[in-house]
């Protein structure tokens, strides 16, 4: 069976802790147990008190696998409570410090399940995945036991069909009851996925308890940035204290940025084509330092900010500009580097390749300015690489 | 001849007075696209550039110019209705360039598309263009020249930097279509792939891919069983790091699948020339056209 | 242009009242005037004086024409409103009498528009209807100006899509502010009409003030019978003092009931044989009293309810009964027809046919009971027809 | 030979174990249909009559079994899902007794089933008869007899009428359909006559109608113009009030349109015999048969 993961439609978009879609799913009628969110361990121990009895306490980071990492710990007591919260909070989890945890009661489980919907590029199409076998994450159970995940794609036209909630409910149980509950959370998590305008929506675990309950003990989403202007309410929970400052800054800016570890720091127009050099910045014996788009319209600003961005990572040996000037006007991207260089000069080399719209006033502008300008990008590549790597180009 | 746009595009711009639609407008006339109308609600009657006539609604512009290709400058949250708009008025092809489009919106879009039997490109693409014929988008014309290459990419400067290589080395093109960056669009690699395998005048294709999905993957397995003509392929996004989404929306690598290799070593696979510098593209297509 | 309502799948369903109408527009966001009923000439008197100014009172009964019928006046103070809320109530119009009045400030108005969502049986679809020329009945627009009308069939699958709602507005404004106030009032009238499960739905006027807003200032809905089990706050809107009585009986005992003016009582199984029956009591002379359809499960219970309602028309001289057993066992029809009479001895003849499931011992019920049973319908009709005119058969 | 059902016919009952499923499964099995399971959902596992397994979905039941063809008696809330799931499964021909399914349900299900290409038959109506061969659905096996006639008509009890008398007089029946009595339904009056028009064996058609929309002057229309065998219709509601809905949801004079008169008024002209009255139909069945 294809794992529908690998043509999810995820990623770098707005991930959303937890708690915070514990509570869009709850408000839509999904069954979760309450919870509350505390920044020091006291807090979660006063919470902890408050519930009585044990307690889970939880890191919120966007990564998975914080149970392996020691981020989701049982607590009996407040006082433990507290204990275990002082040792998560603080603690980094891939990379990612944790800030917050939740504090939740335990909840008796007699089984886990996984229910999770996914766009799929493929199908174009939302797509349900439910597996019985829950509680760890789906990439493992697809690639040790597929056949217990069941793939639904839901044609969005017509909405997530009653019968088709049931027979995700008869996948996961048989007892007719536990089906019919587990397919009106089914309906809940679809409404909340479509009305969020999410990319993700999970539920892992789905547990019964002994007494017979379906419950949604955790919570994940994801959401689609492109829904966000018009989802005001969504948009405001993004935590910007969870995300890397440097990408902060360069959302702010209106820039498609991604860090890496290289040297040789990119400034590029176009997605494809800042990959495409980045690519071959490795090709000629380079690393990039990131990936950064300044997209279509490049007024000076942008090309400031960019700068600044690049120029704050300390790994940067090298600055390679790649513009083609379609709409793009290659004197704006010119006039950029002018007003970031005289501002905050530069310490390290830096290479520029621009070619297209307005490219003679461009080269014009730098040339007053003392910098040199290439058309070649193949050239222009080779020698950032070589004044990174400091070998000769 | 050409793919898709030609002498007979009769074109009407939605979103013809914002400020990327007038821009590009008046580089389409420039180039000598047919730009019959534009649509703009609530300035209905007025004119674009003292020629072009106005409409509050494609359904007008479609009833009192003709117009049967359709191209969209406007903003992300109206964009699906624009592109459902033009496939109810009548269009036949739909190009749309707006970026940041909500994909779930494109679970809409998509199959009513299908319904009406529309051709849709993008969204977020730089449109297409038949050299010396017309132009339909933002790719801009003076890097372009007729000839025999037909051209299909994901990308939109990527595009750009080939065609440039391409011209600059003698090797004109029938048509260039950039499909677009997004993870539901409206025309794949497939489709333009046999719309040049059944052009007379292209001799070649080149395909620009990227991470994310398998298109590539299947276009190539097409390539193979069911293309007569070379085709060369490029794949952008070698060293992307896996879960992070390249600026395109769809360029993302899930798991492990997705990946740029992958990618080549399909295309190597079913016999088509793979690039591994942009540079290549033009050795592997002489290489291959001999 | 063919006029769509003659398609449309209205009529014999659950009207509501204008207030209760504009209340569910209202949650919507339909921009309405405030209003308030009453049920007494004082009460619209107080509520004229809360509102100041010239109010509109308007009879609040399932009937169109009521600005014809002088059950809608003008008031320009709380007494005028008391004297002219004293005529309105109590007053007949199309045979219903007037139990509440709706009193709302008077709006000053530019110009009247209508705009109505009709369920239409030839496309299949919700379709709107929307002309310039409102505040009168749609079927006179479309009699006299048809081309003042444009039809828009919806797809429910894609909903009402931006385009489609401002192509509406511009059919009816020219002045792009006033073509998207009323492309956002066409998306809440949808969302109305579907959240109520609606057969139709109509502002009429849709007005402009002098001032350029837009407001809804007449509302009317039909709702799908069907609709109701799954939408209890709306089956709750139904106001039975302003239907006819015997009509309220039938829907009680699950019957489906049509009163008429003729001389046969018609108690049948199945709606088109009911038909097909009065066609055939006109046919051989006589005039049929009423529409009943039994059903297919004919329980005894619902044959008497169907006697107790048929026999207390005044105008029926003769009864006649033609039951086709299928689901319907004709041996309940016998046994519920011999529990009735028995109740109540009728006083006017009866005529029974039955044939089908149990036939032969719904006969012998029958005739035990000094009842006899024809099997041909035309004969029976003939019959009971003959019956009730005095006319030999 | 018939229409839409025959001995292939291989068929599901959805609701098997409800009242009305239960006892209606018993009549065509005893008719000699071939009931070959039955969806309750929880009651997967279980038989009905000791014979007929029982599956939780539609999807099983096809996949277990080979059902090709499903029979609905569920409450008119889960009618539109049960119809979705049937095609949805792979079922060819669903047949939905329900009476009662808000027609707004209809507005999605119709479409669902043109694009899956599934007919539907209904809802809120009585099914079909195959004499001798198969029955799906609720019509009294025993008034039917195997024959020449093809009969179509939106309502029950009525169309029990007409085929008792057609019996009676010796006229047996290739099929007789129940499209149903709802303003939206997925079979009309034009599927039905065309299917009769292809089948050998039918020689003449009865065609019942009803008061409200058009569906019987566009029939009759299509007799006339696509049309070599006899067709004898009959109208009900000569003396329905205008505006009132006799109780079948689709039948309603609204406004002066799908009055009876109308319609027995298309018949004419479109050359098909009227009966007046119901024992009419024989008659004129007989002479246009000669």
């Amino acid at each position: 069976m294809r794992l529908a993961r690998g043509q999810a439609i995820t990623g770098a978009k707005l991930n959303i802790h937890e708690y915070q879609a514990k509570e869009i799913f709850r408000s839509h009628g999904v069954p979760i147990p309450p919870g509350d969110v505390a920044t020091t361990p006291e807090e979660a121990e006063s919470i902890a008190r408050q519930f009585g009895g044990t307690v889970v306490v939880k890191a919120q980071v966007h990564a998975g696998g914080r149970g392996k990492a020691g981020g989701v710990k049982l607590a009996k007591t407040a006082q433990e409570a507290k204990d275990v919260a002082s040792k998560i909070l603080g603690m980094k989890i891939k990379g990612i410090t944790v800030e917050k945890v939740l504090v939740t009661p335990a909840a008796d489980i007699a089984t886990e399940a996984y229910v999770g919907i996914i766009l799929d590029r493929v199908s174009k199409k939302p797509v349900f995945m439910v597996s019985p076998a829950g509680g760890i994450e789906i990439e493992e159970v697809a690639a040790t036991t597929p056949e217990k995940i069941m793939r639904l794609p839901i044609d969005s036209r017509y909405g997530l069909r009653g019968y088709q909630a049931m027979e995700l409910g008869f996948f996961l149980y048989s007892d007719v009851k536990q089906v019919r509950a587990a397919a009106t959370i089914m309906q809940d998590l679809y409404h909340a996925f479509m009305d969020s305008g999410a990319s993700l929506a999970e539920i892992n675990p789905l547990v019964t308890t002994p007494a017979g309950e379906v419950l949604a003990l955790d919570a994940k989403m994801v959401i689609d940035d492109n829904e966000l202007a018009r989802r005001p309410s969504i948009a405001a929970l993004r935590d910007e204290s969870s995300e890397d400052p440097s990408e902060v800054a360069a959302r702010q800016a209106n820039l498609t940025f991604i860090k890496l570890d290289g040297n040789v720091g990119c400034i590029v127009n176009g997605a494809g084509l800042a990959m495409a050099t980045m690519d071959l910045v490795k090709y000629y014996g380079g690393d990039p330092a990131n990936f950064l788009d300044i997209g279509g319209s490049s007024n000076p600003e942008k090309v400031v900010s960019a700068l600044r961005i690049i120029t704050s990572d300390p790994n940067v040996k090298a600055i390679l500009f790649n513009i083609f000037g379609g709409i793009t006007r290659t004197d704006d991207v010119a006039n950029g580097i002018v007003t970031a260089t005289k501002a905050n000069p530069l310490k390290v080399p830096i290479v520029i390749r621009l070619t297209g719209t307005n490219e003679e006033i461009a080269v014009k502008i730098l040339t007053a300015n003392g910098f040199s300008a290439m058309t070649d990008m193949d050239e222009a590549v080779k020698k950032a690489v070589a004044l990174a790597t400091g070998k000769a180009a | 001849m050409s793919i898709f746009i030609d002498d007979n595009t009769r074109l009407v711009v939605q979103g013809i007075t914002g400020r990327d639609g007038s821009f590009h407008s008046k580089q389409m006339m420039e180039y000598g696209t047919h730009v019959v109308s534009g649509v703009t609600p609530g300035k209905g009657g007025q004119k674009f550039e003292n020629s072009v006539p106005i409409f509050n609604t494609v359904y007008e512009a479609v009833r009192e110019t003709g117009a049967n290709t359709s191209v969209i400058y406007v903003p992300p949250v109206g964009a699906a209705d624009a592109m459902m708009e033009a496939a109810d008025a009548g269009i036949e092809l739909v190009v749309c360039i707006t970026e940041g489009v909500p994909v779930l919106d494109m679970t809409f879009v998509y199959p009513f598309m299908k319904e009406k039997g529309v051709r849709l490109l993008g969204p977020n693409c730089p449109g297409l263009i038949s050299p010396g014929k017309s132009k339909v988008g933002i790719i801009p014309g003076r890097i372009c020249t007729p000839g025999p290459i037909g051209l299909v990419s994901r990308s939109g400067t990527l595009t750009y930097e080939l065609v440039y290589q391409m011209t600059r080395a003698g090797m004109g093109q029938t048509t260039c279509v950039g499909i677009g960056g997004d993870p539901i669009n409206g025309t794949n690699f497939i489709d333009c792939l046999s719309a040049f395998e059944r052009d007379p005048d292209t001799t070649a294709v080149v395909m620009i891919g990227e991470i994310g999905g398998t298109d590539e993957q299947e276009a190539a397995k097409f390539v193979k069983e069911k293309m007569t003509k070379p085709v060369v392929g490029f794949i952008a996004g070698q060293t992307a790091p896996p879960g992070r989404r390249m600026g395109h929306a769809g360029a993302i690598i899930s798991g492990s699948s997705g990946t740029a290799l992958e990618k080549m070593q399909a295309f190597e696979e079913h016999g088509l020339g793979v690039a591994e510098r942009p540079i290549d593209v033009v050795g592997l297509l002489k290489e291959r056209m001999k």
